[in-house]
């Protein structure tokens, strides 16, 4: 790939960022999922990672999450070398991830849920035991704060509605005071309205000083609230873009890694 | 020098009373210095001991020593194992009739029809009139005519008087517990082996008929032997496990080696065992007895 | 394909209505609560005069009762978590038999035998559960291969060393250990004899404990069934833990990316059940005295079966110890039961099948309620 | 709901319809899906069916297809009045379907899963057997149509990127030489040149004469290739408008079911 | 989470080279086959002079083996079309209990017995069918009542007709019939005779068969071993109602959405597993004549052993049906070879547990390779 003039190989930040990814090569088995990626993010910034089916994105946010090893490369997060034995590791750390494929268990209760990994506890006795009026209590307080009603707190996730569950989600990684909050294609399968919910729920997140990682298809859902974006195409990056310094166009470009699009583009108005 | 006996049961692995039988063989192939092997079919599925007997005949020993626990499967098996060469003693469970039908050398072991009759007559005898046969192998057809010829030395109709107690003790008391409460007038109790009498000798204790009721059981084991010497049990049919493997490796060792063979079938049993003389069972009750 | 409720503020007119009576009685363990009415009635009606519901015969149902609880109990939270064990009827004969070569042929102390044995069944648990979150196998795969090891050398082991399959004696060898009386021994006794002289339960009328009471204890089997049954209970619905077997049975995938450690919760649940067992083997090899190579067979089953008639999903995340419980109470009142009423006892099996499919039927009907799962 | 005047009810079609749904109503127990649906496809025309999460979509093209049966309502079709008693029917009667969640089974080959419901049979002394090499034909070169290289036909679809599964859905679907396609969100997980293909796919198949059904969270999509915009909510039509009858922001609009959009629209440039 | 290779015209730089002898092996089969070689080699190392490759062993061991074969046809179809089934050993005891009941207790003609038990058989497993896919139970679940229920009639029914557990005499009133014969007898005998008279294999050295073959005809039980995985094979890999089943086992939802008759292809397997149960019965009573309560204990285990064993998924859409054959070829040369090897007995569930969890391992492994599954 050409590299583009726009695009800016590990440059100096103004700002120091909270998680710098180095090189992060990922295998499995015969495939190489990621042949060598670096990535940075700071705190209150929208960084967007975008790219191709398969391109690595999701294999690339499960390395920062934990729930990967990465094969070769360091992290390091506040400075620090970081080695996320398991996705709890990232979470106590302050990373929280909404997964592509929704982290929601549908016979679980919602409160259940919300806390999953990371309930409340109260003491009786020395024991500590599970408290779940406070679970339920503050379960009810978030979602009502992010526009939901629910039924009760006892209400199976497997009766919302998905973008319900999405919000849940994002509800559940912005009250455990995440510093990082990554969300792999949130908007997918949601409709015009609880998209714009969640990309106002993201700007939000965002100026209360959470730095987010937001992955999505769509460049003008990329463009609405990044502040950066980085494009990977087969496992490597195609390199870093800042708002502003880059069209939509541009972008869509190095998304679909420089391809030939179908012919249909007059009509879309020049972006998918 | 060396020959090789197969003994084949019908019993599954986890059946103990065939232990004494497993006992008895290795100390007659140690003692005859002959070569025995111990088989069974895992579940006690009498149609997969029929192809063990087809096996123990394909490996070419000197002689096959079996139960005959359903003629219809095990005649097919037990004439072709004859035919090929191979002498075949029949033990435990079969009748000396029909042993001579598949052409064996003889039969040792306990009718168990007949002992069941004998112990029933026994009972009679003693003032008995209703009994609860705990049956805890029901798929079995020889237990069913233990308990069979027992209501017939008896005289009176098997019916409902046979139950089916599984295999596990806790279960197997409480089932004799309940089945007691429910028909209090009961006057006896068989058990078919040491299965069914631990468990029932404990289910007598607790609800204070031990020693009261008359109960008669199949078999010896540790806790039947204890039974009959502190009285609760009042005898047991012990139709000699051991003497049932020993002496066919005995008997077939010597009729290879110097072409001797005893004239008679053998009846190992039933003996009824009472308390008088109890030490030595004692001592190997469960091993050799 | 999974969305429902449209949520505005107030109510939706696209839902009908649910009347509040409905809605508060559906729960897991509706189903249970319902098989239980249901078999007490039964019973009440046709076998009330068979002495059944005397102090004896409430005593021997319980006590079959509580051994189906203390598997059961295991079996519950290992099947919430998303695993069964087929295992487990060969780990109780196993576990008695490793006590009795303890403690018999090998003479240690008996209170030594037993935590050795725990020890050694609880990690028989632990590589079982190692086994299936390392290799992603289906459990029933590796517990049915358990199934077969176990049970072989709970024939193999006693054969070899002590030339029997049946190894008794271990009253003797217990007399006055401290451990053994905790799971063979009965409590409350003078209670019992309290209420035997002051005629309120039947005393012995004939044989040698004329004049005592019948019912003359609460043997330690109940103690401990109701024990594990508090315990899971208490784990499952009000920890932390508890939420986690919940996660890692309905989606281990999520629940593994949100943070809980799924692997271990597998882990523990498979150790535990081998726990759950081992108790049950200890409390039979002390009440009985002696360990045999067939204890155990099918147990299995059973506890799989209590717990799915006490509403738990074979597949997962959903289900409760107390319904469990009643599905063993349910399994042991029937089966005892119809050997109260003088029902030919080759039939149970029959009645155990037909009970199961209707009380599964029943319960998949509630959850589908509760969780709006179609 | 204001009606918009764009918007037409039932209105007379030049061309007369391949298939027309009478107030289709379906109820899920204590759930009602559809409160009275009523469309119409004519051939050769992309019917796009929008609306928001839950809105009924998915439900309602599944009783087109006869996965559901309709608790009211009727279907006629090349009017005749009919009842599809399972997916089938449907198949047979000429419908095919793409559903929201892949109609594929990673497990079987690619050959496999093309044939699925529909194998090439060869007789031999009588008895019929499934004509593989057939089969293995004429996927490789469907495939080769559609732009995909396969290793080969025995390649499980497992192994298959999620542009390429659904790729392999659409022609599966066009092959069979289906009067009606319908498509549900097909596009929602791909990258920006799977999705362009799909766009041109759908166009191309409807240049043959084929009616398409599409469903869509995007405003664009819809707009690119669509003909006809129906607009679902919560059970209910909102109406039907025809292409350049209707603005982007218009539809969009309709499709959150008219409900306030969260702040964010300036950057979005009008349509999310 | 599952997308892999990215296919454009040309190689992909991002998947490593895989060797074409390492994809050629990899299928399905792969497991059994390497299982089978071992076995033998272990077998002919290790038990050769044991009889066990004489015609006598060779037969004896086929025979174990074509009776494992007849039910894992049948287990193996069902669970690649995503269930399984608990009942089949009940069903091998029901319907030989049945075969006798009808021809011996009530004397009708032999080969109406058959053909009645038959209808009767496959309309159970029609029963178990329909209840799993009306109600959406897991198999697991309703194959297990079933388990119990026709096992309690196989104990009731002949012991509240006949008394007894066991049946005889099926010999006798078979005499000549001719369907009995399709099931019971021997075919090939004249070629036996011809080996035997030339010295090819061994004859019989005295008694009433003096001079014949030790080994006289081929039984049919092997015939309709090699039948049944023929009508297996075919079915499932060269017909279309074979891509159903892989189809259904694999998604059913998916499945149906793209008219495949789902719940049609899952009641038919049923139906089909209860065939082959049925047929393995009706060999064994007609060649033992006589048929017992206990016939088929832990059958639908050893089925669903061989199954896995050869490569099959237990979760369904996953298999084949020479796999389950191989499969069932090396669980009865083991079982057998043990005995010929003169392995204690009790010994035989340790290995078996340890081959069952060795292949499953062997087989996840290489399914994994086939399908780019993770
Ligand atoms: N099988 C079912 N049982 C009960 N309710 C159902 C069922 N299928 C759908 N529903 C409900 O019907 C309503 C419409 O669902 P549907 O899937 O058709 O929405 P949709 O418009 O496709 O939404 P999305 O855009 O999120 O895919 C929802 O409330 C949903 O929960
Ligand atoms: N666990 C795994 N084992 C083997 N290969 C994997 C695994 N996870 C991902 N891959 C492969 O790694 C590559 C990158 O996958 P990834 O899911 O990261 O892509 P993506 O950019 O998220 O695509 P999409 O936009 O479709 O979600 C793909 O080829 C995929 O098949
Ligand atoms: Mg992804
Ligand atoms: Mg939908």
């Amino acid at each position: 790939m050409t590299e583009d003039t726009k695009f800016h190989h590990g440059d100096a930040q103004a700002k120091k960022p909270i998680i710098r990814m180095v090189d992060i090569q990922k295998h499995f088995g015969s495939v190489i999922a990621l042949a060598g990626v670096s990535f940075d993010l700071c705190s209150g910034e929208c960084h967007c990672l975008l790219g191709d089916n398969g391109a690595g994105k999701s294999t690339f946010i499960k390395t920062m999450s934990g729930v990967h090893k990465p094969t070769a490369g360091e992290i390091f997060f506040e400075d620090r070398p970081m080695h996320f034995e398991d996705p709890r590791d990232a979470i106590s750390a302050g990373i929280a991830t909404v997964h592509q494929h929704l982290a929601m268990i549908p016979l679980m209760s919602v409160s259940r849920n919300f806390f999953m990994g990371n309930e409340p506890t109260r003491k009786v006795g020395g024991i500590s035991f599970f408290d779940k009026k406070l679970a339920d209590e503050i379960t009810m307080e978030e979602m009502r704060k992010m526009g939901i009603n629910l039924r009760g707190p006892d209400q199976a996730v497997g009766t919302l509605s998905g973008g319900e569950r999405q919000t849940v989600a994002i509800a559940r990684a912005v009250h455990f005071g995440a510093k990082i909050l990554i969300l792999d294609e949130p908007t997918s399968a949601l409709g015009v309205r609880q998209t714009s919910n969640v990309l106002a729920t993201i700007d939000k997140v965002r100026s209360q000083g959470v730095g987010v990682v937001f992955i999505s298809h769509n460049v003008r859902h990329a463009l609405a609230v990044g502040d950066r974006f980085t494009v990977l195409n087969r496992g490597k990056t195609l390199g870093t873009a800042r708002r502003g310094e880059i069209t939509p166009e541009e972008l869509q470009d190095l998304m679909a890694g420089g391809q030939e699009l179908a012919q249909l583009e007059g009509s879309l108005g020049g972006t998918v | 020098e060396g020959e090789k006996y197969i003994l084949v049961s019908h019993a599954p692995d986890s059946d103990s009373w065939w232990n004494t039988i497993k006992n008895g063989i290795a100390l007659a192939g140690e003692q005859m210095n002959v070569e025995v092997e111990y088989r069974n079919p895992p579940t006690g599925d009498l149609a997969d001991m029929a192809r063990i007997i087809d096996q123990a005949a394909a490996s070419g020993p000197h002689g096959i020593i079996t139960t005959l626990a359903d003629p219809d499967i095990l005649e097919g098996p037990i004439k072709a194992a004859v035919d090929s060469g191979i002498d075949v003693i029949i033990m435990n469970t079969g009748t000396p009739e029909k042993a001579r039908e598949v052409g064996a050398l003889m039969y040792v072991g306990q009718p168990e029809y007949d002992a069941g009759l004998a112990a029933g007559q026994r009972a009679k005898a003693d003032g008995i009139g209703s009994f609860l046969c705990v049956n805890h192998y029901i798929v079995q057809p020889s237990s069913q005519e233990r308990c069979q010829g027992f209501a017939d030395g008896l005289g009176v109709e098997l019916g409902e008087q046979m139950i089916d107690a599984g295999q596990d003790p806790a279960e197997i008391k409480n089932r004799v517990l309940a089945y007691l409460s429910a028909n209090p007038d009961t006057d006896a109790v068989l058990t078919l082996g040491p299965t069914s009498a631990d468990p029932t000798i404990l289910a007598l204790q607790e609800n204070g008929m031990a020693g009261d009721i008359y109960f008669g059981t199949f078999d010896l084991g540790g806790e039947i032997v204890k039974g009959i010497k502190d009285g609760t049990i009042q005898w047991g049919i012990d139709q000699q496990p051991f003497l049932q493997a020993y002496l066919p490796v005995v008997v077939m060792t010597n009729y290879h080696r110097y072409g001797v063979l005893p004239g008679n079938n053998i009846n190992s049993g039933p003996g009824f065992v009472t308390a008088d003389g109890l030490t030595k069972i004692e001592e190997f009750a469960g091993e050799y007895r | 394909m999974s969305e429902t409720v449209q949520s505005t503020a107030g109510g939706d007119e696209r839902i009908k209505e649910i009347s509040p009576l409905r809605r508060a009685l559906i729960r897991p363990e509706l189903g249970g609560m319902v098989g239980t009415v249901a078999v007490f009635t039964f019973f009440l009606l046709f076998a009330f005069d068979s002495g059944m519901f005397n102090s004896q015969g409430i005593m021997n149902w319980s006590i079959v009762s509580a051994q189906f609880m203390i598997i059961a109990v295991g079996a519950c939270l290992l099947m919430i978590a998303g695993e069964f064990d087929l295992s487990v009827g060969s780990m109780i004969g196993f576990a008695g038999m490793m006590i009795a070569i303890f403690s018999v042929t090998l003479s240690w102390p008996v209170w030594m035998a037993i935590l050795v044995t725990f020890a050694l069944c609880v990690t028989i648990g632990a590589l079982n559960g190692y086994i299936v979150v390392r290799t992603g196998l289906p459990s029933f795969i590796v517990t049915l291969a358990f199934l077969f090891i176990l049970r072989g050398f709970t024939i193999y082991l006693p054969q070899t060393i002590e030339r029997k399959t049946i190894i008794g004696g271990i009253k003797d060898v217990a007399e006055g250990d401290w451990l053994a009386s905790i799971f063979g021994g009965k409590v409350f006794q003078g209670l019992f004899v309290w209420l035997g002289d002051n005629g309120l339960i039947e005393t012995f009328s004939r044989g040698s404990r004329e004049g005592q009471p019948v019912v003359d204890g609460i043997p330690m089997l109940l103690i401990w069934a109701i024990g594990l049954i508090i315990f899971g209970h208490v784990l499952l619905t009000k920890t932390k833990f508890g939420n986690w077997i919940f996660a890692a049975g309905g989606d281990a995938e999520a629940a593994r990316n949100s943070g809980v450690p799924v692997n271990r919760v597998k882990v523990l649940m498979f150790m535990f059940t081998a726990f759950c067992a081992t108790v049950f083997a200890t409390c039979q090899v002390m009440e009985f005295g002696s360990a045999g190579a067939d204890r155990g067979l099918l147990k299995e089953f059973e506890a799989i079966i209590a717990v799915v008639i006490g509403g738990a999903l074979l597949t997962g995340g959903y289900g409760s110890v107390l319904g469990a419980a009643l599905g063993a109470l349910i399994f042991g009142v029937v089966q005892q039961g119809l050997f109260f009423a003088g029902v030919e006892s080759s039939l149970f099996r029959v009645f155990l099948g037909v009970i199961l499919l209707g009380a599964v039927i029943l319960n998949t009907y509630i959850r589908r309620i509760i969780t709006g799962e179609r």
